[in-house]
């Protein structure tokens, strides 16, 4: 069962953060470590997010571009061990509560407010909501699709919207839209990551160094203010839709860790088994965690320090920077 | 040895067979759901029976905060805005397939529009619809609507289009006004097949309820889907798929009994 | 019961010529029937009769008034098919005409009014032979059956004219000649005006108190479009009243040998029972 | 006074009330864009006409570095893959139609299983069928042929079984095998229903490629159209839809044209 | 070509008896026509001649052997309408046998096969009096024509047996009598096994060699289930070659004064050409 695999298929769904995995493909990034290692890494855009998560979690995917709640709530509470490979970035202001009507976040009790229910902006809105003594019986809920919540806000009686960029950027656009809260109050809880399928990564270590490789040698390139760094934003931009300037303007509230050693701070960061002990008391008491869980307990999360979250028997999703680390110190 | 097609199996046999495609397909499902469970016990891409037993006696409880049965619940509301969708689809379709297909100055109006209305894919215009229908409950009627109504609009108009015109200058001659002949001749001519347009709308009917609850919604069958899809529950989303096909199937016979009961002339065979 | 004009009329469609010069005066209670080749202009006669066709040239005069340009109550119309409405029952058939002059709104009638028409509605379909079918729905009922049910239907509103185009073509002989036994007493109580095209000379004959034939008189391919039919013959076979048949056997015998030849085919002595 | 029913419009004001209300839809369309647009220069959800042309001037314009004319290359694959899913629907209606409508015990087997497939929403069960079919250009015309096929499958199968048999029992006469009248007899009869079928599943098959092509593509119109929503670009977006209903309503223009071409029979007046 | 021999033969559906204890030799070359009211199982008769139905009692023996239990090129058939392909043409519809049985897995011929076959369909539309109509569609065709094409369609594959279930029920007299000498000509000239069941007994005697006559002896309602009809009458009309007609006038009028009834509405004289 152990016989390396020499052919992997990685996922990704547009969102600022996850932009570099495309551009490496088109600019060959991708082929060159991977040719590097010896293996094929094959980049497939899948639009609908959850259904890449799905994908990846039904097995069709060594890899997938997913949050750190979503990594916990799908493949993980579905029996998937998965590693946290790459932690890429956190939101920082990238998800926020818009109010047609009202100036703060109190103003929002007793609204409707459309999102997509149990999603990080859902996660988003309860820790807002904590922020101010509210809690979500004090508001209604409707889910509302990612890509239909910009028009969403538009009809007459949407009064308040959670989402992300670009809606965000779309929504807060629009005449007398006010952002009252958003994920800069809460920074580094809401992570972005590449996660790997961890069988898969303990089998074929050529995939975690390649896949590690391709990332900062993308991140240089989206760092860059030169020329070259000019031309990778604008493709990146283009890749997903968007102008250069409203790409860059979402870059600027995404926190990307742009070296190694940036990320295995973070994840070294005992912050880290905080923000993942909050996101997994949301989970439950949502009942993401699937209905065997009986306590929030149920899946397992490992951590750098070798500490875990939760039943340690059922280990599910892993915080594994010995890759990142690898590439801190120039190793690959 | 009998040609193929004169072999006809007998009443037994038939229910037998009938039977047949859905128990290799149980099968079959059962088989994958043992192979995905064997190499991970957690999986939910495919969940077992029990699973779902376990999740449909759960949505049948009533909830530990709301105290609301969510699978009655969600069936009632979902039903609901079909049955509006349905409705409001059905006086369209009855009015406009009634004005195009019997007045002439009517059809050359509105036929073309209808052509080209019935052709737009509803999902892609959803911002306009937004904005002029709101995103409540008339948004998800109003979906339904728009995917249903300019079919059966077309329908209605041929078939009463095809009425021969002798009955029309009868009818005429009998002192009908041009409404009395709607009332009294196409009307009642055009109901089996408003009845038939139905039946095979149902499908994408209960489609674009789906959809528009997977848009915007805080309650329905499609968005209890659309939700726990976001943690792939699929051992919820298979039996709502399941009860969503046996509620389409159950309202494509009523639908054909209603037709024999309240139409009988036209299940008659003709004789002359 | 009413009198019908015909005054030099001609119908044209585009340049095709149909019907040319056509002059026919029929008397109030008259039953005249038409005859002549297939595609000579019977049924676009009958339209006109009807208001669905208007002359291209003369008039046409109801009762000495100009003839209504859609139809109405005033003229009934059995086809050769498609004459009865699948969707009613025999009863429900006759009593239409009722509710739709009855009820302008909802076309029904209630309570006494509704009982009153369906006593007349069934006395008629005795009448006719469909006493024991009221309840019955057309597609039930053979062909014969099914015209005597159209002849009932619009005779019970009292049209002053009925029209029949080749109301019995789809009839077996036998069921033809009850049919016609039928017809002939719903003329005489009614008095209504009948105008009937048939291609069967032999009820034509028995039927009609004036027989009138259509036809062209140039037939060359090349003329076809260029001269239409028109009245060759117009015979009278009896008086209204004494229905007594008058001569016109040979009459017809002599001029048109087309005519003539069909005849053939049938036994003409027997076409004058 | 004519009844209303009786006036029929001439050649030409049929023309003029068929631009009638295209004409009304475009100025109503141009009045509340102005609206908006007054109250807020920058309004996105009605754009103005200008807008739109400028929108489909970029996407008709080579890209700068790929020199892929976008608007064309996502026709192009669009129509790929719609045509591929149909011509797959087509082939599956026409095989399984003709066995359950030819053969009783084939029509007793697969019969009720395709009048339940038909009723299941495949949007909700879209996991399964990734699974199961992958995710590249396969899963995205997997797509359209579950929406398309068992419709295709139950209106032929009915379009079959509704053969006199007389038909069928005179071309054994003529000693034809089984396969023979399904050759001769029965596929060329099915032919222009098919076509009919079809016209009626184009408006189904663009929403199900749409759909197909939000979920999961990287080019394509329905793609295009999810990848700009997000911004709500309707200058992009409406522009799209109208060039779909566009492509819609000229295939079934062609296939009017096809079927009255390759089936005259079938468009013959009935005579005896 | 083929004889045909019916032995004891009962059909019932369930508790209904259909037919009942039928007895008939039909000699190779005959020409039979059966009769009978409505509903006593003629077509059920033809039904078991064409293998489509299983005697429940009794035996049916083609050529001395069983008859096979279902269609074949052996027995073609005409039925009263669909009984030629719509999306055929005229010449289509006659090659179709030929295709058919020469050509099993594509049903075509092509090349001088081809040629030869439509060669001979073509002659024998020309001996229908189709021949100017090869390119038409039967749609396009009146009933008589397409009835005419349903015969050469069904006799260019040389069947033993042909099978006639009222195939001129449809038509106008006049072409009527137009089909009867067609098909007396083809029956001649192939020698086939003719059985044909028709209404109109003037047809049966004029053109069959043997009339047989399907009736039920009890015919109380209560009675109508339990006993099925048989054959009443088995009247030898004429010898095959020399065409003369026997006198089997008394004998008729005389023992069935059901059938004689029938008999007098058509001229009994005339009957007997
Ligand atoms: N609306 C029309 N436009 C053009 N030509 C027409 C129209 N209606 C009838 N005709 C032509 O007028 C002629 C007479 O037709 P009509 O139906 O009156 O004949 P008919 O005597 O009733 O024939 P049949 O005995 O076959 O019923 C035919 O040549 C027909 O083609
Ligand atoms: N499949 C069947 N099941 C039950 N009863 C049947 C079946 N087929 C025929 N019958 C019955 O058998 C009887 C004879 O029918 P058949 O069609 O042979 O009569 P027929 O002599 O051809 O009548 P017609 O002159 O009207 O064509 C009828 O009473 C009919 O109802
Ligand atoms: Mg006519
Ligand atoms: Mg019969």
């Amino acid at each position: 069962q152990a016989q390396p695999k020499k052919e992997f298929d990685i996922a990704w769904s547009i969102y600022v953060g996850w932009m570099p995995w495309p551009y490496a493909e088109q600019a060959g990034i991708v082929k060159k470590w991977a040719d590097k290692y010896g293996i094929k890494i094959k980049i497939t855009q899948i639009n609908d997010y959850v259904e890449s998560i799905n994908q990846y979690t039904a097995g069709k995917f060594d890899g997938v571009t997913v949050t750190n709640m979503d990594a916990l709530t799908i493949p993980a509470a579905g029996g998937v061990d998965t590693t946290a490979l790459i932690v890429g970035d956190y939101s920082n202001g990238n998800d926020g509560i818009v109010l047609k009507q009202g100036k703060t976040l109190a103003d929002i009790k007793g609204q409707k407010v459309n999102l997509v229910e149990l999603s990080v902006s859902h996660y988003l809105l309860a820790r807002a909501l904590s922020t101010i003594g509210l809690g979500e019986k004090d508001i209604k809920t409707v889910n509302t699709s990612d890509a239909d919540i910009v028009s969403a806000y538009q009809a007459k009686d949407t009064t308040s919207v959670v989402t992300w960029n670009p809606q965000l950027a779309t929504i807060k656009a629009m005449p007398g839209a006010a952002l009252v809260f958003d994920s800069s109050k809460i920074p580094g809880e809401i992570i972005d990551t590449l996660s790997v399928n961890t069988q898969t990564l303990q089998d074929n270590p050529a995939l975690g160094k390649a896949l590690v490789g391709i990332w900062y040698e993308t991140l240089a390139l989206l760092q860059d203010p030169g020329p070259k760094g000019v031309a990778a934003r604008t493709a990146m931009a283009k890749l997903s839709g968007a102008s250069l300037e409203s790409f860059e303007s979402q870059l600027k509230t995404t926190r990307m860790f742009y070296t190694p050693a940036e990320t295995v701070a973070f994840v070294n960061d005992a912050k880290l088994q905080k923000t993942m002990d909050l996101v997994r008391t949301f989970s439950f008491d949502h009942g993401l965690l699937g209905a065997d869980a009986a306590t929030k307990d149920f899946v397992g999360i490992g951590f750098a320090s070798g500490a875990t979250l939760g039943n340690p028997k059922n280990v599910k999703l892993r915080f594994d920077p010995s890759y990142l680390a690898l590439a801190a110190a120039g190793k690959l | 040895m009998r040609r193929v097609m004169n072999v006809a199996p007998g009443r037994g046999s038939r229910w037998l067979l009938a039977l047949l495609p859905f128990v290799l397909i149980a099968l079959a499902y059962n088989f994958a759901s043992a192979q995905r469970h064997a190499a991970n016990p957690d999986d939910k891409v495919l969940p077992t029976a029990s699973a779902m037993v376990d999740a449909m006696q759960r949505a049948t409880q009533p909830d530990r905060r709301s105290g609301e049965r969510v699978f009655w619940s969600d069936t009632a509301i979902s039903l609901k805005r079909l049955g509006l969708g349905l409705a409001i689809s059905i006086v369209i379709g009855l009015v406009l397939g009634m004005l195009i297909g019997l007045l002439p100055v009517a059809g050359a109006t509105l036929s073309p529009l209808m052509a080209v209305v019935s052709m737009i894919p509803p999902m892609a215009i959803l911002p306009i619809l937004f904005i002029a229908f709101g995103l409540d409950e008339l948004s998800k009627v109003v979906l339904i609507v728009i995917g249903v109504a300019p079919c059966l609009v077309r329908d209605l108009a041929l078939k009463i289009g095809q009425l021969p015109s002798e009955q029309l200058i009868k009818a005429q001659t009998l002192g009908a006004s041009t409404w009395q002949v709607m009332l009294r001749v196409a009307l009642p001519q055009a109901m089996p097949r408003l009845i038939e347009s139905l039946r095979l709308m149902l499908g994408p009917a209960f489609l674009f309820l789906i959809s528009a609850e997977a848009i915007s919604a805080d309650a329905g069958l499609g968005y209890r889907i659309f939700l726990v899809r976001r943690y792939l529950a699929m051992d919820t989303i298979l039996p709502y798929v399941a009860w969503i096909t046996l509620l389409a199937f159950v309202a494509d016979l009523l639908l054909v009994q209603l037709s024999r009961r309240a139409f009988p002339w036209a299940h008659l065979e003709r004789r002359a | 019961m009413s009198a019908i004009r015909v005054r030099k009329v001609w119908v044209e469609y585009g340049a095709q010529i149909v019907l040319e010069k056509l002059h026919l005066d029929i008397a109030a209670g008259d039953f005249v029937a038409i005859v002549g080749p297939s595609g000579c202009g019977k049924t676009t006669f009958l339209r006109l009769l009807l208001g669905q066709e208007r002359p291209t040239r003369g008039a046409l005069l109801l009762d000495g008034e100009a003839m209504p340009n859609e139809p109405d109550a005033d003229r009934g119309i059995v086809f050769q098919r498609y004459s009865v409405f699948p969707h009613l029952t025999v009863l429900g058939n006759v009593l239409l005409g009722s509710e739709l002059q009855g009820a302008p709104l909802l076309a029904r009638l209630f309570g006494a009014r509704r009982r009153e028409r369906i006593a007349a509605a069934r006395a008629l379909l005795e009448e006719v032979g469909l006493g024991e079918h009221l309840h019955k729905y057309p597609s039930q009922l053979s062909g014969g059956m099914q015209q005597r049910l159209a002849l009932a239907q619009a005779l019970i509103t009292r049209p002053k004219v009925l029209l029949l185009d080749e109301p019995f073509g789809a009839l077996d002989p036998g069921i033809r000649a009850e049919i016609h036994v039928v017809l002939k007493r719903l003329w005489k109580e009614t008095g209504v005006t009948i105008v009937m095209v048939t291609h069967d000379l032999r009820e034509a004959f028995s039927l009609a108190t004036r027989v009138v034939v259509f036809d062209r008189y140039r037939k060359r391919k090349e003329e076809r479009t260029r001269y239409g039919a028109t009245i060759t013959q117009n015979i009278e076979v009896r008086k209204r009243d004494t229905g007594a048949s008058l001569d016109a056997q040979n009459q017809l015998g002599r001029d048109d040998p087309a005519t003539g030849e069909r005849l053939g085919r049938d036994d003409l002595a027997s076409a004058q029972q």
